[in-house]
């Protein structure tokens, strides 16, 4: 199994879901997240005082699939989260040496 | 009676020109316009937490600014041209003289009935104030900041004022053919739901409607606006007996229980299809408030507990519309405003006690009634079409669509509401 | 005083029977009264703050609705039954008549004392409603919404209206007897503490209650509410003189001070133990607003400090006994309004000047109040342990364990408050 | 006018004394009074809502904490001392007489004007509370909290009921020599903005000042915050009056149209440089309520909105100066209060119609009313220098680096506001 | 080491860190995250307009642990978080290359 | 590639993007979380119930880097976060199998 950490816009974050859920993949977790990179943030200004804010809010998608399904998995989010303008994020795969259901105990792919 | 007072103003002066003696000032009724001027201002705040709370998060400040700029913006406004395009004495039944431009003259001296005409101008703003902040309720989350401040500008003028004139003042066209308006129903209510509609129209739906979830992002915001609309709207319906009197105690018991009552039923309505939500009892609360307003110091007690329990039934169902024909007058204003405000109006004719309405014998009340508000929300909704599509073809009125997903708080003025 | 004043009408109209002379509406007074209803409305949404502030945010929306269904649904029964039970004309000494069934008779033009009747009935009105709002510290987190409207409607009309009757009619049995509450430390506080604590042994407590931290999701709310409360109360107490006179300075005098040396007793005993905290310094506030209410207009200013600090004192180590005796009367209704009110009612005993209280030579009246809070504080906690039984027994009072745990937002309304 | 009604009360007891005919109080003036009092207390909450929502969320308790307790303990001091220090009956140019120690004496049925004593001590006492309250804005996220309760007791003793004396006791030196404050241009801001000045610099720069972001948390608590003080400032202009009369009339217009002005200047003025803010406009409108407190009741409305568009633009720029000189007086107390209460007490001089103004030829005024606001500023920032380096050096005035980074809620309240 | 990722019930965390504890590992990071999964969500009525809200608020428990305790770790968050109804959550498990204590500078095993 | 994990103390955050910038690491993702650990919490009083509250506020920094300047970043990462007080954090490092930029498509090093 893989982790696969998917860094999105979050007006995106919908469009994600649905692609996975195509795929057959229904199990994920997702939390709200600062990023900084190349694209910039944006100047805010209070009262007098300008803050260069450069973090961007985005969405952080985490889901654990069976290795089989890891590329077309990576494909269906990428396609799904692009709008071609800086900012669209980044996947990352990482390896999983095991997983559990906590309800049942089951393990390994059928638990996720 | 706000305009029946006006009338023995009137009837005072001309009064006092015979038999040499002035209209003086009643401390107490003074003490009660004050008040009830200061309250409704507060009805601002009341509102931009209302509506506020029901946006994203993105876009509460902009929601925010739109009252409060109506009380910056329209409050300058008023002090110089509105108050006297729509009191300045005149026998146009359109519109007022210029007799007050700029509050000068005997402004500062004058005493309108038994308060002073200062305190008269400034309850009156406040309504000005309050029917434009009412209409943003309709653009939320998309208009260009820039347009909204110029719509304000333009719409007190060409349309609030005249129409407040027609309505209010003695030689008001509305007001000779007996159109009865307590507070405001079809002046604030039904011309702010009418234009509401027409913005909506011109500025098209949220990208996200009927597509998206669009959360309300803190309910407790909009219940706190609710009940600071409640306690102002006391200054604004028993404010509009225009003094301390029997009449205004009626007028607060009759708000009192229009809006308990609408609360009531719109909860029952919910609960019969579902749950019983907050946010359906501060709509109930403030559709009571709405259809109660024309009608405040013409009906019985009871009068206002079916007034009140009927607009209920009608808003919680006529909110439901704008999904059906697909037109994001987002936090309906048209269904609560124009709908609440429209059937109060008629009903006002419908239930009026001594002699006024159907129901006391005066048949006629009822068709009165309803050629007003049509009249006004004809004008108020053709007026705004019109604004709405000049400020379109120049300036443009609607920010782009990545300035949207965005969220109009960063884009528009550059800051964010929560650190 | 209101008592006295109420009095005095039944006198005037005697007199205006024998003299021919009706009595007259003063306007000043009339507009200290009308603003005081709406202060006192006011009371509601900030009581939803300091409340709502104090639970979870899975709760707040239902925290919120206590208090605004208690003015929509509280709000309607006393339109069509409450007034005339606590107020309607009799010589009964336990409840009052139907003289003012749904608002009718005279109810328009009738004159009390010198205002009009309708507004001295929404004064009232206010106090029945913010009463039945103050029992649900007690119950949040846990009570099934459709249990707490049966409970409002039930105790409005068995518990609060009679005892308004007992205290405030001029043929009830504790105003004949010369219990003195100015604004209702007995009527409004103690038995509504009466009331909580009541609720509370029924209800049982939060699955969490000394088990798991239960956090204040949002001390600012609650901050804000204590201020809103603060504000209001002027309505409530000032405004119990029934007239915009020097009574009425007195009691808002001495509820300024009462309330701001109980904010300070408060937060020095917490500094003693520790830290002092947001909390409390707003319950004491609170805890002093509770204790001058039955004494506002009967004591000297000197009097208001000393029983402000004092409540201060004892309220901040009587909300630990809830800990003891594990009773979780969640918000400490029973902790500040019951032990504040009682405090507050027998201390008026103690302190009043110019022949009223125990300083000034009075020693009967120590008893009389004494006896006076525990009989109408018993009444309420006997009447409310029975309606909560059969509520119990019938449709169900509490939620299920998933859903305490779930929160009440979602599962008895349907939606969140912070999205 | 304030002074002029405080003279008007010594003539009436004069001439009482002569005639035998008691001064009497007017229902009227008293309810407006009553509301004023109320009104102005809520000004409190508006503050902690307005300065809690621009600082950062582990800061916040602390920041309201300033008001609230700025209510209950001035609250108190005002009750023992300070009311009688600034009004108690004397001869002294510097200070009153211990007449009304412990608000004792003839205190409960005292006459002054047309109002209770009693009500006239709680408006005015409401003032010293807002006024202490306001120099928080300096010395959020830092100073010791038990050093400003030291600090408020001091102040408000040496500082505000003297320089209150000053102003508007018959016998102050300032008012004896002709200076105009209507409502506390001098004696309110300008000396609380001296008096923030002298603390910030005492307690030195926020560590992240100028380094690191410091965002507002909260906006539209800042929002309502401003909304709350706008309302309440009705009382504290209007009020200023004394009596529900056309002089409170014309307060009311002049207070909604200055701070409607400074509203839109100040959003003009940034949206020049870049975008209109919310913070902007809600800043705005509390520099225009500032600068016409101390002339609410002498100018025309035009020349209520000239001061108005005036200070909008100047304090916009004002607050900046901060960031240059490297002072950290954080909220802007003296940018705005300083600044806009200094340029109101001077353009009174310039602006005041009825021959009391340079522009109704009253050429000296300009003089007066700057000698009389420098003075109280000047002392108000000597003897705050001299109590802040008192506490500085004897229990503390600043809390530690560590407990800066940590939040001064969790470290000086042990709570957090946010759960 | 391994990194154990947990994702439980909100009000079953405190349950999850006793257990934990009791295993004498003191050290671990929580944040909260919105879950999607077999258990579904709710619906929310707004003024009429009715919504899916397919996410769970979850909690997000991480703990870094020596190898030799991985399996033990696993058991006792598995019992812990249990409470057999849908939605209890999962248990993800993935290598750690290195780990440092900043304050100390320590590596390895010594640092958690 | 590697993913490196830092859990710091909010104040330092600033400190150590700007050292991670100062190395050629411009891309991060962060977010807020809870620790426990040795670093002990406070105590809350509420109302007269004393709760005592075991988590610290930390904010948790994510960054994928080449696996040539691992050591380099986690060594400025400990140097920024450091104020050598107990709960100054930790830095897991992880194993980082694939990695995507949304945008382009690109793969592997080029990606971050
Ligand atoms: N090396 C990295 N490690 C972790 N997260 C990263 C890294 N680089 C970028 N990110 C995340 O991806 C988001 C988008 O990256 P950015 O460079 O702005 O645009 P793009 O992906 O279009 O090149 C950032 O906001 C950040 O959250
Ligand atoms: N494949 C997955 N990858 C990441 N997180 C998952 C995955 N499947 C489930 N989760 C998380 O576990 C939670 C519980 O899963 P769910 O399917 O609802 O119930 P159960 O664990 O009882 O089968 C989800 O809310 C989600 O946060
Ligand atoms: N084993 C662990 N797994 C995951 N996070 C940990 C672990 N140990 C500590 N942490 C995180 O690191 C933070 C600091 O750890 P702590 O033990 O308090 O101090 P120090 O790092 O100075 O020894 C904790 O608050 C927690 O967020």
């Amino acid at each position: 199994m893989k982790l696969i950490k998917a860094i999105v816009k979050p007006h995106m974050l919908d469009n994600v879901k649905e692609a996975l859920n195509g795929l057959g993949i229904s199990g994920m977790t997702t939390y709200e997240v600062k990023g900084f990179g190349r694209q910039k943030g944006h100047h805010e200004l209070y009262r007098g005082a300008e803050y260069q804010i450069d973090f961007v809010p985005k969405v952080m998608l985490e889901t654990v699939v069976p290795d089989e399904i890891v590329a077309q998995a990576v494909g269906v989010i990428s396609e799904a989260a692009k709008t071609g303008k800086i900012g669209d994020g980044k996947i990352f795969v990482l390896d999983i040496i095991e997983a559990v259901r906590i309800r049942t105990g089951e393990t390994g792919n059928d638990s996720i | 009676m706000r305009k029946l007072l006006l009338t023995l103003t009137t009837f005072a002066f001309a009064f006092a020109a015979y038999a040499d003696e002035a209209p003086t000032i009643d401390t107490g009724d003074t003490a009660w316009l004050l008040v009830s001027s200061a309250f409704v201002l507060l009805m601002l705040p009341g509102l931009a937490l209302f509506y506020g709370g029901m946006v994203r998060a993105k876009n509460v400040l902009s929601t925010f600014l739109y009252s409060f700029t109506a009380l910056t913006v329209v409050g300058v406004v008023w002090a110089v041209i509105g108050f006297t395009l729509a009191f300045g004495e005149t026998n146009s039944p359109f519109v007022g003289s210029m007799q007050y431009f700029m509050l000068g003259g005997d402004f500062m001296t004058a005493i309108s009935g038994t308060i002073p005409l200062s305190v008269f101008a400034m309850f009156q703003g406040m309504f000005a104030i309050i029917t434009v902040a009412l209409i943003s309720g309709a653009i939320v989350e998309r208009m260009k900041f820039s347009a909204w401040i110029i719509f304000m500008v333009l719409w007190v003028i060409i349309v609030y004022s005249p129409v407040a004139h027609w309505v209010w003042a003695s030689s008001g066209w509305l007001f000779k053919m007996g159109a009865l308006d307590f507070a405001g129903g079809t002046v604030v209510h039904f011309s702010s739901g009418c234009a509401a509609l027409a913005l909506a129209i011109v500025l098209g739906n949220r990208k996200d409607f009927q597509k998206a979830p669009i959360l309300p992002h803190n309910v407790t915001q909009t219940l706190v606006g609710a009940g600071l609309l409640w306690f102002g709207w006391f200054g604004f319906n028993a404010g509009s007996a225009l003094g301390a009197n029997a009449l205004a105690g009626v007028a607060f018991a009759n708000t009192m229980i229009a809006a308990a009552a609408a609360g009531v039923s719109w909860m029952l309505i919910e609960w019969m299809h579902g749950k019983p939500s907050a946010l359906g009892v501060a709509s109930g609360i403030v559709a009571g408030l709405v259809a109660i307003t024309p009608a405040a110091g013409f009906l019985a007690p009871w009068g206002a507990l079916v007034l009140g329990l009927l607009v209920g039934v009608v808003c919680c169902y006529a909110i439901k519309i704008k999904f059906k024909v697909n037109i994001d007058e987002s936090l309906d204003v048209f269904g609560i405003h124009g709908v609440g405000g429209f059937l109060g109006a008629v009903m006002t004719g419908v239930l009026a006690v001594e002699g006024k309405g159907l129901i006391s014998g005066n048949s006629a009340q009822v068709g009165i009634q309803t050629i007003g508000v049509l009249s006004a929300g004809l004008y108020s909704f053709v007026v705004t079409l019109v604004i709405a599509f000049i400020l379109k073809a120049t300036i443009g009125i609607r920010v782009s669509a990545e300035q949207e997903a965005e969220g109009t708080d960063i884009n528009q003025h550059g800051e964010k509401a929560y650190n």
